[in-house]
């Protein structure tokens, strides 16, 4: 997939928003089928613990990624940001080897599914605990300020309507704000956090009222509109890179999986499913690609061939891979060598 | 075994609590209408429309809340999603909750429940044994039910406390661990004392919450080998029941404590450290501890079973023990 | 000072704005009286730990307390507020029994100072950490609702600028919109947090744009201003009342202390002080007052003479009281008789 | 006794980090001009303006932050206002910084200074020890400087450490305990050892941070009695030096473990319980614990002192382990 692996900020600069736009859906048709993939293997019993996926988001996630270069930008990725961490140029493998449980994976069997990173390419490991990763984005930012090498970097933080709701999220929001970082959270509002539907999350008209309360500009979004979403991730991008200060853009969509994989969904109503927030982006974005001749039905069914060839070889190799050996791991929580463990 | 849950009596107990009392209410993330993220509060909502609420994700409002809801005569029963993100309602919890009485003469019973502990795959953040950080906390009660009828009996106890209760749910024992029936027939031992559930005479091993049955099981390994392995359910952590560990202790003169936590201080340095500062002489053999690895808890079943004990590691703690 | 008794819902309403405005004044003349002999008695060395006073914001602390009822309605009073919990109903023993250790303070010398309340009596006991009483009141209220008696009750929360960054802030203006409590949360931005200004303490213009993003009516107020402050709170407050779910009023004044009385507040610009949000709120009122002729120039000669009288008795009263005896304090920490403590 | 207090220590050891890593900044409410609640940072706005920043009353942001800049290379040093504040930021330091290096292989060197412990009229919320509710957690490293020359070496030390360190610094030895010189002309010791502050040979007492004062008193007022109490101070209480405690205890077959911390668990417990565990053939009498009493921290010093151990309750608590 060559066109995923431009990653330098020259390269992005000089990009069209054809080209961007096609290497965005990309990005997409990637994640779709990984995830599925992902959901197949965990019915069929071969991942332990929970596969988290992200269909109908994707539009929002592979926009956030592809405004970003890997190795310069930093990109706190969520649980449905498949898409996203594809755009933004995290291995594929870096997936299949965490939830599949090889050692090989980045965090080598101590943590697994979407608790993955790579904090020195940029890309910080999320813990569970929801917002509390902006901040870490916002730290990052920070410390190149104080290295002197902000210039044009931005930092990307992925959040979702319910954890707007948490205290992290806030404190986080207000410390960038007063820094005036180049943070751009997006907030994904798919209508539910778990089971929980919007109004009983929040009572503001829309969550980009919150976003006057920090003084940060703010955006809202359709996000099922692959190019909506994209043309408006982007201009938040460009302004944080321009020293805008934070952005908070608010994309629309509605999780059309369960909340994991273990989850049926059963309570989002059928009205909502039918209703516009409920389109899935991927068909939206297919169409917007094929009618303006940006892609061809032969192209895109080539892209989601070689798609599923990338996911099954990647999973293969996941799974010829050893699972991590308690004898040889050597338990160290310590990064410093001097320092004993208890027991 | 039979048909009834771990998980079942948590709910039976919640139903119970809810129709019998009108100060009980119920709040946490999607608590309502879907039951809770593992079903212990399945169909209440429909029975309680006004008792069982959904919170949003904020663990410190949560709390706070019902602090404030306790202040004013109610018995709220918060549930976290999973014990960790009580790490986000933590303040509440020990300075607000825990203080109050102490400060003002009012008490602040609230009852929170804290999904606990490891289960295969479910790595650092959806695994973790709390009890100990919260123990040292000057105000609160901790409860670590481990069988079907404790954690019936025991929830009922929490909401009828004048104190904050933190009940410790083992999440591993919710589908796994089953009985005939909610009551054991017994009458439920009060708040704070521990039990003996098995009698022995060489050695003791104090468990609490899962390590119970691992303990048990190693226990049985043991007596084929010959030895009679006495263990004690504490039950409760704090209070913590001194007197019953150490009379256990009297009979065999050798004591594990063996707790699922990570090994600096906890549970099993307070045992210890109680039992040996207060019945010392009744001590044949120095007294060990057995607990989880001091890293987060691991995320692959691999390193996660040789992260904390087991039937295997705990058996050859006992032999060890026996040796000393 | 038997105009500040009235406590029953029925006498409020029927009050007339003349008399509620004179009410309101009167306990900015005995706060400021009583935390002046406060500061007083800390520089003579007569009160161990810190003393906390609220000068320059009477009038938005003492109009809160007007507008609510003792028994009936709830007040979580902050570090500044003796205006208001002098207005809303607290027997001035209460402080200076708690600065002066007396065992017959409300905490019997287990807290002191500002950390005192009556949980019974609607007015609950401060906790240091900032912004995480608010989700007290809110519990309050939301029990109140179950109980079926809410009807007519309002619950009221102070908080600083500095507050306003809190998760626990955050987390429970949430939670009470989403609720739709009759939470009314006053907001003193009295331009410090301890040394900190606003600009490093946030980013939007004004703290009151915050009250769009939980989807709750917003006010500000000169608070400076005792008839503007007094006609805002008390609106904000009946809207509350009457259904109107939480509130938040942003009433700006300055702090005319340091932060603690070991402060003194060096670090505040001269220019600040002299500009308008500088002024005395009491000086402000008097004139109000005087001039509009609700009070005469006896009459207040009268009130000044007689705050002193009943601060000097309050002091002399808890003076003479004893201190806690280790001996005899019972180190109770459970209510629950059948839980013995640990040692 | 010289001018030099604990306070100024800490400040110094900051300039100096300021001025010798490029990599340091100071990130705290209040800390920049200033000066800090304590005036641990006073004048290092003024010489470093760019790295040392005032933070927002945001607990929990302060931390992730503090991780985030650690990730790209920085040291950030974190100042509490008191550590009892940190309970909003308890997250962010046992599930973000604690497990970081074990899940990501990249290290998060953030050091945390926690100003701790009791002084008259502090109260509840102003007064606490935390060091065991952190010390539990994996991945962390617990410092309890007891002198001058620690508070400013080990905080140096922290920075340099690869990992998360808090640093607990006592309120009550900040103006009080003064020294001659920074530096004490020996070696600092390295991160994790105990040091033996006295020798003695009838009975051994294990403290820390400002109880280490109280012991040593408590061991002159025994000197007068005839009795040789040798003191260990910490210094460190995760790691924890186990070997060093126990050859004092070789020497003195007694223990007794003083905290001023709660009294479940904690690192009296810790200590009593490995000492028992790995030493029990050298104890003579049963090891004793003395910590403050299991209520919030009380505001009225007529109470406080009580509520603390002192050199008369730590005397009377060696005399009768003498006894035992
Ligand atoms: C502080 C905290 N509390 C609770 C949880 C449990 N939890 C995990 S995901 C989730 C729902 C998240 O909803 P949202 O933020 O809308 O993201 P979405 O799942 O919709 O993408 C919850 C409650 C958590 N991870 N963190
Ligand atoms: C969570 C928390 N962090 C820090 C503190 C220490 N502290 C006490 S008061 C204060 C400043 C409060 O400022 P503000 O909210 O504006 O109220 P003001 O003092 O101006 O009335 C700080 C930082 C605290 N009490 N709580
Ligand atoms: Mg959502
Ligand atoms: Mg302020």
């Amino acid at each position: 997939m060559p066109e995923l692996e431009r990653d330098s900020k020259a390269a992005k600069v000089a990009e069209t928003w054809e080209s961007q736009l096609r290497r965005t859906f990309r990005a997409m048709v990637v994640a779709r089928t990984l995830e599925s993939k992902l959901a197949s293997l965990y019915k069929a019993g071969k991942i332990v613990g929970g596969v988290y996926i992200g269909p109908g988001q994707e539009a929002i996630s592979a926009s956030i990624g592809s405004c970003l270069s890997w190795d310069h930008d930093i990109f706190s990725a969520l649980i449905r940001d498949q898409a996203g961490r594809t755009a933004f140029g995290e291995p594929m493998l870096d997936a299949t080897r965490s939830y599949l449980g090889s050692v090989k994976g980045p965090s080598r069997g101590r943590d697994g599914n979407i608790h993955r990173g790579r904090p020195n390419n940029g890309l910080p490991a999320m813990i569970s605990h929801l917002g509390a990763m902006v901040s870490v984005v916002a730290g990052m930012l920070l410390a190149r300020r104080i290295k002197g090498c902000l210039d044009g970097v931005v930092g990307a933080a992925s959040v979702g309507d319910g954890a707007s709701s948490t205290g992290s999220f806030h404190e986080a929001m207000n410390t960038a704000a007063v820094e005036n970082l180049p943070l751009v959270v997006v907030l994904t509002n798919n209508q539910f956090a778990y089971s929980t539907p919007n109004d009983r999350q929040f009572a503001c008209k829309s969550l980009v009222d919150r976003a006057v309360g920090y003084g940060v500009p703010g955006y809202e979004v359709d996000g099922t509109d692959l190019s909506a979403t994209l043309r408006v991730i982007s201009k938040a991008v460009s302004n944080a890179r321009e020293g805008g200060g934070p952005q908070l853009v608010v994309a629309n969509a509605l999780r059309l999986s369960g909340h994991g994989e273990h989850d049926d969904a059963s309570y989002v109503p059928e009205k909502l499913r039918n209703s516009p927030v409920g389109r899935d982006c991927m068909e939206v974005a297919e169409q917007q690609l094929l009618s303006t001749g940006l892609i061809t039905d032969a192209e895109l069914l080539e892209w989601k061939k070689e798609a599923a060839e990338e996911v099954q070889a990647a999973v293969a190799q996941a799974q010829k891979e050893p699972a991590p050996d308690p004898f040889a791991d050597d338990w160290a929580v310590y990064a410093s060598t001097e320092i004993a463990p208890v027991s | 075994m039979g048909e009834i849950t771990y998980i079942d009596a948590i709910r039976e107990a919640q139903h119970e609590l809810l129709s019998s009392d009108e100060r009980v209410f119920i709040y946490g993330q999607d608590v309502g209408d879907f039951g809770g993220a593992f079903k212990a509060t399945q169909g209440l909502k429909k029975l309680f429309p006004d008792r069982v609420l959904d919170s949003p994700i904020s663990e410190d409002a949560m709390i706070g809340l019902a602090v404030g809801a306790a202040l004013e005569g109610m018995r709220p029963i918060i549930e976290m999603q999973f014990a960790d993100f009580s790490s986000v309602g933590f303040n509440q919890i020990v300075n607000q909750a825990a203080t109050q009485f102490y400060r003002t003469g009012v008490p602040s019973p609230i009852t929170v429940r804290l999904p606990s502990g490891g289960t295969p795959g479910s790595g650092p953040f959806h695994s973790q044994m709390m009890e100990s950080v919260y123990a040292y906390y000057p105000g609160l009660v901790i409860l670590t039910p481990a069988t079907v009828a404790d954690a019936y009996s025991m929830l009922i106890e929490s909401v009828a406390l004048d104190d904050p209760v933190l009940y410790f749910e083992h999440k591993f024992l919710y589908r796994w661990l089953k009985a005939d029936q909610l009551k054991d027939g017994k009458d439920p031992l009060p708040i704070g004392h521990a039990r003996v559930v098995r009698a022995g005479k060489h050695a003791t091993v104090v468990a609490y919450s899962a390590m119970v049955h691992e303990a048990l099981r190693a226990a049985d390994l043991l007596a084929s080998e010959g030895w009679e392995i006495e263990v004690v359910d504490l039950r409760s952590v704090k209070p913590l029941d001194t007197d019953t560990v150490i009379a256990s202790v009297a009979r065999t003169g050798r004591l594990l404590a063996v707790g699922e936590a990570f090994p600096w201080g906890g549970v099993t340095a307070e045992v210890v450290s109680r039992v040996t500062s207060d019945g010392f002489h009744l001590l044949d053999a120095p007294p060990q501890r057995l607990n989880s690895r001091d890293t987060p808890v691991p995320y692959h079943p691999n390193l996660w079973e040789a992260h904390r004990p087991t039937l295997e590691s705990i058996a050859a703690a006992i032999r060890n023990l026996l040796q000393l």
